[in-house]
């Protein structure tokens, strides 16, 4: 009887998604609060690169533009707004400690707030909350497409600029226009059909996954990091079934199938 | 301190409950938890209805302090006299057209012959024009860009050339193996790596997800309180 | 880029080739390519098997089922999908099928541009809108087309005009047979983003196909067809229409050649331009590269 | 031919090629272009907003239904609820109110992180698992044997390269694999980005199609 109402009320096909999210979550869970986040972690270069070439735009004197792409945050580009938004809080940080102007165009209308109170905290905690007032209409430019993107790179001339979020079309626009008036650029995106021309394009780029990695590297926070492991596991699960599958296939499929079945359980 | 809860911690719990219902009406069948998804949606959606002046109010602020500060040289003339123009326009067409369709019984703005005309000649051909001129930025990014500087980038413009053979019909019919030569790339090689990095994004957005619903994540809601 | 001392090298053939400016690439491009739409010299398309499985999708459907078409393309590339619309459109009349489209705001605006070119098909077909075919305004992602194909009643109830449902039969008819699903024999989607795809697979093809035999075919840019693929291989899609291209070949097979046929001997003409413009530029890096490396270190 | 359409096709050809300008250089007319795209873009939310009003709010709050803030359609209480949350939004020009926005924010990010779990454990994670289950002798047909073992190659040498925290990935072997992994997606990317210039052609042949026809009126030659 209770086996007939689980069966009523969970969806089926479903079976395996649950368990690896729920082992997911745990995985995280361990490593932040048990682990307390003592890993060891491989460089990203991207991110010492973004160091430096803020550091220039401060000796020449131009500014930063920092893109979080166009993705809406209620929709399931969501967590690659948050990662953009996360380097573009690091990224302000910088440019309010050496006095470069900073430039985010926004795209969608919802979020300017949160790239607003993003860019206000990072000013305020360097101790610059009066220069972003006074500028922040300025900073949070509406620039709805890929036009006025380039038209706004042309006017600025930017020393760096930055493009990490889910991006679509208009990455290749600006990340051409950029780099042709001699900017640098930095890209990153987790949209699978853009990736290859920000990869072609930019003179240092964040494939993939790279984007989520990076607001915990930066954040430096021991927790966020050794969520990164939990990321590691779930490749090695992955490389784990996948060899599994292949062994198992190439023994027969009647030999793959239970393990088909089981992941369309 | 209940200011910093009003202020923080209840939207962050806010947060973890609507991605927790979301994820939890994915696997349980439940008229309550789909009503409460669909409710959810529906509030964004009703609410997102009044953010529509956000973009129009920073295009007024920065023209108003363009105006203030004094001015210098044709430059800064010019860039009035754009914004000038670029208000005027929207206030005028935008009001003007809303207008219509409220006359009109509240009909889709597509059956407003006024915007129509609007749409057709002044958006769509510059809308079209700015998506398709992708183009030429494409073009000359593999004529700057695309040089055979290391292995790596040998490796991608094999790919590339291949590829670009491929897609030009009068070369598939003229060269042998061509085309199933790019059918082969496009099958097994492309597939396999797009494979791999969506493993990776999937895994990557889920695990960001979790931090974000964790609190950890605070990124969309400033650092911290100042 | 920190201002490097000026070395005053002097600029060699090579330099030139590798930095000749950009817009005479672009000039070229758009003259080759206008000149070439207005003589055009017919080069050969050859028809893939993809292409023929698309149309073969639509071509041993009996008549009289049921094309559900949703359309959600931007404004750049209605030179890719309208043509793909119209050849679909026309096939589908000519095959006598109830034709269902349904779209958000953008597709909308733009339909005047497609029933003008399809009007004398329709009315040599004696098409009669709300009895043959209808329009719906539904704009919303995943969630609503698992809505849509479970029951269309429920989602809206009137046309893109605002015209109730009740008093177009070919709605009451879906209505009478049951669950939407019943009246859904083949859907056609074009988009110009990449969620799409997948979203139409979950909700068509795997909640549907083993129980009503639906297919899905879709017309897609190119860039987005080596991710569309996989599915397309593994039979989730019947068919992939394959951007322009696609469209192009799809109407040679219907034997209606049209606006996305013109345009291939454009894509070839374009595309030897800029292999041509990548050479010289690759030859001058590569030129460049080798007479600095005889010459003794020094030079820069 | 109107004189109002002709105007348009007027207006729609300059714009055409002033936006196309802006490719080249920055200019005088490029920038009035851009400028003129932005406010068709930006005044698109005005025309809309009547009917977004009527749709998704008016409506909802028509008579015959409920106060309860559940179901589909949402109470009126909900609606009235969305309302003001929409209107806190302006907040943000507010130093002292800013926070108001969050509780929309907070709704929207929720929403959306949600939506993208529970849709990649199954379509990114666990389908993309099972597609590699291939058979790397299949008896008879050694091309798709051939094919099926680049496939486990190229997935797995890539999975590798993505490795952030172990410290085996400093091995030299690892490490030589993680390289190939690159080299695969570099190839990978190579051809996504040839086709895209396909794409981008065929896009702006609509354009010059618009200009030749509509705009000069030159018949093309059959």
């Amino acid at each position: 009887m209770t086996l007939l109402l689980v069966e009523q009320k969970f969806a089926t096909g479903k079976g395996l998604d649950l368990i690896a999210l729920v082992i997911i979550w745990a995985l995280v869970l361990y490593y932040i609060y048990l682990k307390k986040g003592e890993v060891w972690i491989r460089r990203l270069p991207a991110l010492d690169f973004i160091d430096e070439s803020i550091g220039r735009a401060a000796e020449m004197g131009r500014p930063v533009i920092d893109h979080i792409g166009g993705g809406s945050p209620s929709e399931e580009n969501a967590p690659a707004t948050v990662a953009g938004l996360s380097v573009l809080g690091y990224v302000a940080r910088l440019t309010a400690r050496h006095g470069v102007e900073l430039i985010s165009p926004m795209q969608v209308q919802s979020t300017i707030p949160m790239a607003q109170d993003v860019i206000r905290t990072a000013y305020t905690m360097e101790g610059k909350g009066d220069v972003f007032e006074a500028n922040m209409e300025e900073m949070l430019v509406w620039a709805p497409s890929n036009a006025n993107l380039v038209a706004l790179i042309q006017r600025k001339r930017p020393a760096v600029h930055i493009i990490i979020g889910p991006t679509w079309h208009e990455v290749m626009q600006t990340l051409e226009m950029a780099g042709r008036l001699g900017a640098v650029n930095i890209g990153g995106t987790n949209r699978v059909i853009q990736i290859p021309i920000v990869c072609a394009v930019c003179d240092m780029s964040l494939i993939g996954e790279e984007i989520f990695a990076v607001g915990a590297y930066l954040s430096k926070t021991k927790s966020m990091v050794g969520s990164l492991a939990a990321e590691d596991w779930c490749k090695i699960a992955t490389m784990f079934f996948s060899i599994l599958g292949i062994v198992l296939a190439t023994l027969g499929p009647s030999f793959v199938k239970p393990l088909t079945d089981l992941f369309l359980w | 301190m209940a200011m910093r809860i009003v202020r923080r911690q209840v939207p962050l719990v806010l947060t973890f409950l609507t991605g927790m219902i979301y994820v939890s009406e994915w696997f349980v069948r439940e008229t309550v938890l789909t009503d409460m998804t669909t409710g959810i949606a529906n509030f964004i959606q009703t609410a997102t209805v009044f953010v529509f002046l956000f973009s129009t109010i920073n295009l007024t602020v920065i023209h108003v302090a363009r105006i203030r500060r004094q001015l210098r040289g044709p430059k800064q003339l010019r860039e009035i006299f754009l914004s000038s123009f670029l208000l005027a326009m929207i206030y005028i067409v935008g009001i003007v057209s809303a207008y219509y369709t409220v006359v009109r019984g509240w009909k889709l703005p597509s059956a407003t012959p006024e915007y129509m005309w609007w749409y057709n000649n002044w958006y769509l051909s510059s809308s079209a024009t700015a998506y398709a001129g992708t183009l030429f930025y494409i073009i000359a990014a593999t004529y700057r860009i695309l040089r055979i500087r290391s292995r790596e980038s040998l490796v991608l413009i094999i790919g590339f050339f291949i590829a670009l053979l491929y897609t030009t019909p009068v070369a598939t019919s003229y060269i042998f193996g061509l085309s199933s030569l790019g059918e082969w790339l496009d099958r097994i090689i492309v597939t396999a790596a797009n494979r791999a990095i969506m493993i990776g994004v999937g895994i990557g957005a889920i695990l960001m997800g979790i931090r974000t619903l964790l609190a950890m994540e605070t990124g969309y809601l400033g650092a911290r309180e100042e | 880029m920190a201002e490097k001392p000026e070395l005053k090298e002097k600029k060699t053939i090579w330099d030139k080739l590798q930095d000749l400016p950009v817009s005479s690439l672009f000039i070229l491009v758009i003259l080759s390519m206008s000149i070439i739409y207005v003589y055009p010299i017919g080069l050969p398309v050859p028809i893939t098997q993809m292409a023929k499985d698309t149309f073969n999708a639509l071509n041993t459907l009996p008549s009289g089922s049921y094309i559900w078409i949703y359309n959600a393309y931007a404004t750049g590339s209605i030179a890719v999908h309208e043509p793909g619309l119209i050849a679909i459109l026309r096939h589908s009349i000519a095959k006598h099928f109830k034709i269902i489209l349904w779209s958000a705001d953008t597709p909308i605006m733009l339909f005047p541009r497609v029933l003008e070119k399809i009007k004398p098909d329709l009315d040599r077909a004696n098409y009669v809108y709300g009895k043959d075919w209808a329009y719906l305004y539904i704009p919303g992602g995943e969630p609503i087309w698992a809505n849509i194909l479970q029951d269309v009643w429920s989602v809206v109830t009137v046309d893109k005009d605002g015209k109730p449902f009740t008093q177009m039969p070919l709605m009451v008819d879906i209505k009478n047979r049951g669950p939407t699903y019943n009246s859904v024999n083949i859907v056609f989607f074009q988009t110009t983003g990449g969620e799409t795809v997948d979203g139409m697979v979950r909700q068509v093809n795997v909640r549907y196909h083993q129980m009503t035999g639906v297919r899905l075919i879709g017309q897609i840019l190119e860039i987005m067809v080596p991710a569309a693929r996989p599915y397309y291989n593994a039979g989730n899609m019947d068919g992939i229409m394959n951007g322009g291209v696609g469209a192009a070949e799809y109407e040679l097979l219907l034997g209606r050649p049209g606006a996305a046929l013109k345009v291939t001997d454009m894509l070839s003409l374009a595309q030897l331009i800029v292999l041509a413009y990548w050479a010289v530029g690759n030859v001058g890096f590569f030129m460049k590269r080798y007479s600095r490396a005889s010459v003794p270190k020094g030079g820069g | 031919m109107e004189f109002i359409d002709i105007v348009g096709v007027w207006i729609a050809a300059i714009l055409t090629i002033g936006i196309t300008s802006i490719s080249f250089k920055e200019t005088f007319f490029s920038r009035w272009s851009e400028v003129t795209y932005l406010a068709m873009g930006t005044l698109t939310s005005i025309v809309w907003f009547p009917t977004d009003l009527r749709r998704y709010v008016l409506e909802r709050v028509a008579p015959g239904g409920a106060w309860i803030p559940l179901g589909p359609r949402g109470g009126y209480l909900f609606v009235i609820f969305a309302v003001l949350i929409g209107i806190i939004a302006y907040g943000r020009y507010s130093r002292k109110y800013f926070w108001l926005y969050r509780y929309y924010l907070s709704l929207s990010v929720g929403t959306g992180i949600g939506v993208a779990m529970r849709g990649f454990i199954g379509a990114n994670f666990l389908d993309q698992i099972r597609a590699n289950f291939l058979s790397l002798v299949v008896p008879g047909d050694a091309y798709t044997s051939f094919n099926n073992t680049v496939m486990c190659v190229v997935v797995l040498s890539s999975l590798i390269y993505f490795i952030f925290t172990f410290k085996a990935i400093e091995n030299p072997t690892v490490r030589r694999i993680s390289i190939i992994g690159r080299y695969f997606m570099m190839i990978a990317f190579g051809v996504t980005f040839g086709t895209g210039i396909t794409t981008r052609i065929n896009q702006y042949a609509g354009r010059i199609e618009f200009l030749i026809i509509e705009w000069l009126g030159i018949k093309p030659i059959a």
